[in-house]
């Protein structure tokens, strides 16, 4: 279970996050909502341990682990996808995944790590593209391959940053199903989105953010349609 | 004054626009919505000349084609793009970051003339016109990027996201500041989430899905239209 | 070696030579603040400059303090044809390979200016007399040169702040240190004004040259402790801060000299380099600003 | 494709691994100078291998080769009388990786740009303090060396560190470390939250490949009657082990060993007559490497083998439609 209490960080003026909450329960997915700049891959970024935040804690499975660097926070199986997914391009796909299973607590070595990338690779319709450079795939493929990497890492908690974005409404179901049978292997999401119908269709619990602060938070049908999320998305007519 | 035809952009193999169509006429306002991610900003890029379009696009401002000019160029021409994120010059103050808005102009008594327009337009500015622009708040960030590119007497104003994490107050004052630089000839091409706030200031608008134009018309049609509200909402 | 008068000579000498090593910090910071380029042959440009200055003086019979302008263009011109040769193509090349192709094509001047330095001037040490005779300050004796080489180290020093505080030159190139991608929208054409950062970085580095030649001995080969001794200050003082530089240049300086003053003059990188090891560990980003 | 790079590869190494057998039988057959030629050959095969361990795949340059080397030559020079070789060695390696730690804490959780700029200072910050300390200590500079150790264990004992470092290079390839090593390369946050301790192994991978160039160092010392410091922590040896890496291309493991051979007879052939213009040569390549062809020649002759095997694949599809055509016509 995933417990993040009152963190706040700011760069020089701009205050990014303001006293934010987040719990993520397993086998739970919660979507983080938004406009552009309301501190959503931020919150993402203190919880991975990119960034340590200015006051709050962020507490995984029990242990305070607020300020941890990435790769400690990793080996307790917590993966990341990135806006942009950062993939390593020169090497192949199979490589790319098996990266995962290589550096993760319980690495394996080099030769099983590399056939375990291949199963992994079919779960997120990779499958017959593993020795293709990482750096040939679309962008849609290279956010796959994102996943794929971070699925090898055994996570039992997902941080995925506009996973869904930009996808065709095909593309879109085959995402939306693989996101339920993660959640149905027991694996808490946080899912950052901005694809209202993904949102609406697979968060258990919805967190909404604007400039920096948490300003709502519920299921998803109510969180929607409440006045001031509306506002925040589509203006607020304050008169001009 | 601007006319965009067949704009294509590719991303990583993938298509961030595709094959857009757009026109300005010359002081008016026109609005691009969409969702994020639906290539609103990667429009402007391109136009701005900072993003390179696929063969095939043409892009005329003022009937010359403008494929390729580099944004300096452009900027010069007096089409400036006040982008996402706002690139201010964080260690510098205020004054100094109007000053280099007016870059290239050498009579001094015109660069004191825009920053007298421009102190009025934004009166919180002239207030904090000493201060380090790193140390303002994001409204105040917001407003001197906007300023700053006022300041180069710009013919067309690109504007990505002036609403980004701003309180809705601050917004609100941003748009009518918008309101009073096209009346005074500027034409406006933006690029915004915030629906109403935008519809209200503009003319016509163009909505923007996964990189394609899906629809077009003016500001009351496409208030009306349950598509933009689709768009954002997935209703 | 106590004595407070004694203290007073090292700490003069210490802000002399802190002076030079400020001016050879604000080219080098130039370059890099302003053409992004970290240029790791600045210290055979130095030479260069120190090499010229001697040439026109022993053979020419012109005075260095004549021949400082002719040898800053000089060395102004080399740099400025190195980058247009090449340094200017790593702006086209992808963020990461960039920073690198940068820093291995300065390597590469590094050698050819060294090597092209040996085969006109030879590899033996030089040194001219200048304006030799002492003169007392706070009632000690220092060099004329010396002291005429501290003040063309503060001029020039102080006319680049004027020039970068207060000039729409200085704004434009403090901009472009500050945020490129924000020059280029408001209409900067960022290619032309970092040819031209570059070019002047490399007149001060002949200026430099020419002040040092006046005290010091030097050949081809010093270049590359000079180099040192500027990444030092420019570390030591934030990359791409001009007040760091030059604050920075005279601790550095004062440093030096009571180190050489105490145990022994050929220890003087070597408390330089301590010097910066110490930063890096406790402050990684320098004393005043942060930059990279 | 990928078999193309994979045939290419294991043909150049076992290329190599048999040419340092040939290199270990040098002694018996060889004539005084060519065995002094392979004794040069060797020890830049070492430095060559040693540095793209770690600045191949990470992209972080090191400038510092000489500076390692030269920590290498001065224990051997100041301890060689006194302690076993195999002990100067050791000690060697050990305070290399020492000096090399404090480099890596130093720098490598910055950018690239301080760790360039730190080991581009550090042998001639070495090269002074020896300077000063020889002074200090015994008067006069510059060392003669006297070390019990015949020309022919100095061979083998560089032909073994040779041999263990080629090897370790080719394992390194398809290993954890190499593959820690080149996602850091391509980008270390992602390698990070894929489970890498990104600064530890950066600073041990930099320290282990420093006390080799080390090891190098003390091995050779007795070859130099007389030692200064300007010769032992000489910069164009960083410079020419940069050169010669950047020549074969650092691209492929096996680049950089394509590189070393054709500058070294340059250099052999050259420097002697005229050692000014050979650097400004040297210069000129490196430069024109860098902006024309970074990819080096193991890059050029990778894309000439793609090119070939793209023309192969096209002849053979054109001819199997051919006979696909003729089959349907007769079907």
């Amino acid at each position: 279970m995933l417990e993040v209490r009152g963190v706040s960080r700011r760069f020089g003026g701009l205050e990014a996050l303001v006293g934010v909450d987040l719990v993520a329960q397993a086998g739970q997915v919660v979507a983080v909502i938004g406009p552009n700049g309301s501190g959503k891959t931020t919150l993402l970024n203190v919880i991975s341990g990119v960034l340590t935040p200015d006051a709050g804690t962020v507490r995984w499975e029990g242990r305070d682990i607020t300020g941890w660097p990435p790769h400690r926070v990793a080996h307790l199986g917590i993966g990341r996808t990135f806006q942009r997914p950062r993939i390593m391009e020169t090497m192949t796909v199979r490589e790319n995944i098996g990266l995962g299973f290589l550096f993760r607590a319980r690495g394996l070595p080099v030769p099983q790590a590399m056939a375990m990338a291949q199963e992994v690779g079919e779960e997120v319709g990779l499958g017959d593209r593993l020795d293709v450079p990482a750096g040939d795939l679309t962008y849609i493929d290279q956010k796959r391959l994102e996943l794929a990497r971070a699925l090898a890492g055994d996570p039992r908690l997902l941080l995925l940053d506009e996973w869904l974005a930009g996808l065709t409404e095909g593309e879109l179901q085959v995402g939306l199903e693989l996101l339920r049978r993660l959640r149905a292997q027991g694996k808490a999401v946080v899912l950052v989105e901005h694809v209202m119908s993904a949102v609406r269709a697979i968060a258990d619990r919805v967190v909404v953010l604007h400039a920096g602060r948490k300003i709502l938070e519920g299921e998803p049908e109510e969180v929607l349609k409440h006045p001031e999320v509306v506002a925040t998305y589509l203006g607020q007519d304050t008169g001009c | 004054m601007l006319r965009v035809f067949g704009l294509t952009v590719l991303y990583r193999k993938h298509r961030a626009l595709q094959d857009v169509h757009l026109e300005l006429h010359p002081e008016e306002t026109v609005a691009v919505i969409g969702a994020n991610g639906a290539g609103k900003s990667t429009l402007l890029q391109a136009i701005a000349g900072l993003v390179r379009p696929q063969p095939g696009a043409r892009i005329e401002y003022e009937g010359k084609s403008v494929l390729g000019w580099s944004p300096e160029r452009l900027a010069r021409a007096g089409v400036v793009l006040v982008p996402e994120g706002r690139e201010l010059f964080t260690g510098m103050t205020v004054y100094e970051n109007l000053l280099l808005g007016a870059h290239g102009v050498r009579d001094r008594s015109t660069v004191h003339r825009r920053l007298e327009w421009v102190y009025t337009l934004f009166p919180r500015l002239r207030e904090r016109h000493g201060q380090v622009a790193g140390t303002l708040s994001g409204g105040e960030q917001q407003m001197l990027a906007i300023a700053r590119g006022l300041m180069a007497r710009p013919r067309l104003l690109l504007l990505d996201e002036p609403s980004l994490g701003l309180a809705p107050l601050i917004v609100r004052e941003v748009f009518q500041v918008l309101q009073r630089i096209q009346a005074e000839g500027c034409a406006i091409l933006l690029a915004e989430q915030n629906v109403r706030m935008s519809l209200r200031v503009a003319q016509r608008g163009y909505v923007l899905e996964t990189g394609r134009v899906v629809r077009h018309g003016t500001a009351a049609e496409l208030e009306r239209d349950e598509l933009v509200q689709r768009a954002y909402l997935g209703a | 070696m106590a004595g407070s008068g004694t203290w007073v000579a090292v700490l003069l000498d210490g802000l002399i030579l802190g002076g030079v090593y400020a001016l050879i910090a604000l080219g080098l910071n130039l370059q890099y603040a302003v053409a992004m380029i970290l240029n790791l042959a600045y210290g055979e440009l130095v030479m260069l400059g120190a090499l010229l200055t001697y040439t026109l003086y022993t053979a020419g019979r012109l005075s260095p303090l004549v021949s400082l302008l002719a040898v800053a263009v000089v060395a102004g011109g080399v740099s400025a044809a190195a980058y247009l040769a090449g340094l200017r193509r790593v702006f086209r090349m992808d963020r990461r390979e960039a920073e690198v192709a940068m820093l291995l094509l300065t390597f590469a001047l590094l050698f050819l200016l060294q090597s092209s330095a040996l085969m006109l001037w030879g590899a033996e040490l030089r040194h001219y007399t200048f304006w030799g005779e002492p003169v007392f300050l706070l009632g000690h004796p220092f060099s004329t040169n010396r002291l005429v080489a501290a003040a063309g180290a503060f001029l020039l020093s102080g006319a680049l702040y004027g020039i970068l505080r207060w000039s729409s030159l200085g704004r434009v190139l403090r901009g472009m240190a500050d945020n490129p991608r924000a020059a280029q929208l408001v209409g900067v054409e960022v290619e032309r004004y970092r040819l031209v950062a570059f070019g002047i970085g490399g007149m001060l580095a002949g200026a430099s040259g020419t002040l040092l030649s006046m005290f010091w001995s030097f050949s081809p080969t010093a270049g590359i402790d000079v180099t040192v001794r500027a990444l030092v200050v420019i570390v030591l003082g934030g990359i791409g801060s001009v007040v760091g530089s030059l604050t920075a240049g005279l601790l550095l300086g004062v440093a030096e000299s009571v180190v050489s003053a105490v145990w022994d003059p050929a220890l003087r990188l070597t408390v330089n380099f301590a010097v910066l090891t110490g930063i890096l560990l406790w402050r990684p980003r320098g004393l005043f600003g942060w930059r990279t | 494709m990928a078999d193309v790079r994979e045939r290419g590869e294991s043909i150049a190494w076992a290329a190599y691994f048999l040419g340092m057998l040939v290199l270990l039988t040098a002694p018996r057959w060889g004539s005084a100078y060519l065995v002094g030629f392979c004794v040069e050959l060797l020890s830049y095969m070492a430095l060559v291998t040693a540095w793209t361990m770690f600045s191949g795949p990470t992209r972080y340059f090191s400038l510092a080769t000489a500076a390692f080397f030269g920590i290498g030559t001065y224990v051997t020079v100041y301890l060689g009388g006194r302690i076993p070789v195999l002990a100067c060695v050791a000690v060697a390696a050990a305070l290399a990786y020492l000096v090399a730690s404090v480099v890596g804490l130093a720098t490598l959780r910055l950018s690239g740009l301080y760790f360039v700029m730190f080991t581009f200072g550090l042998s001639e910050f070495l090269r002074q303090f020896v300077l000063w300390f020889e002074g200090r200590l015994f008067r006069k500079v510059g060392r003669i060396v006297s070390v019990p150790f015949s020309d022919l264990d100095l061979y083998y004992a560089l032909w073994g560190i040779t041999a263990v470092l080629l090897l370790s290079a080719f394992l390194l390839r398809r290993s954890r470390l190499g593959y820690a090593l080149r996602a850091i390369g391509e980008d270390e946050l992602a390698a990070a939250h894929a489970g890498v301790n990104v600064s530890r192994v950066k600073i041990g991978v930099f320290a282990a490949t420093a006390s080799a160039m080390a090891v190098v160092g003390a091995i050779l010392a007795p070859r130099w009657a007389y030692v200064l410091p300007d010769m032992a922590f000489d910069p164009t040896r960083s410079f020419q082990v940069v050169l010669m890496a950047m020549l074969g291309g650092i691209r492929h493991s096996y680049g950089p060993l394509l590189g070393t051979i054709p500058l070294l007879l340059l250099y052999e052939w050259l420097y002697a007559r005229y050692p000014y213009p050979f650097m400004f040569v040297l210069g000129l390549l490196l430069a024109v490497l860098i902006l024309y062809a970074p990819g080096g020649v193991s890059g050029m002759m990778e894309g000439i083998l793609q090119r070939a095997e793209e023309r192969r694949q096209e002849a053979m599809r054109i001819r199997a439609e051919e006979l696909g055509h003729v089959e349907s016509g007769e079907g």
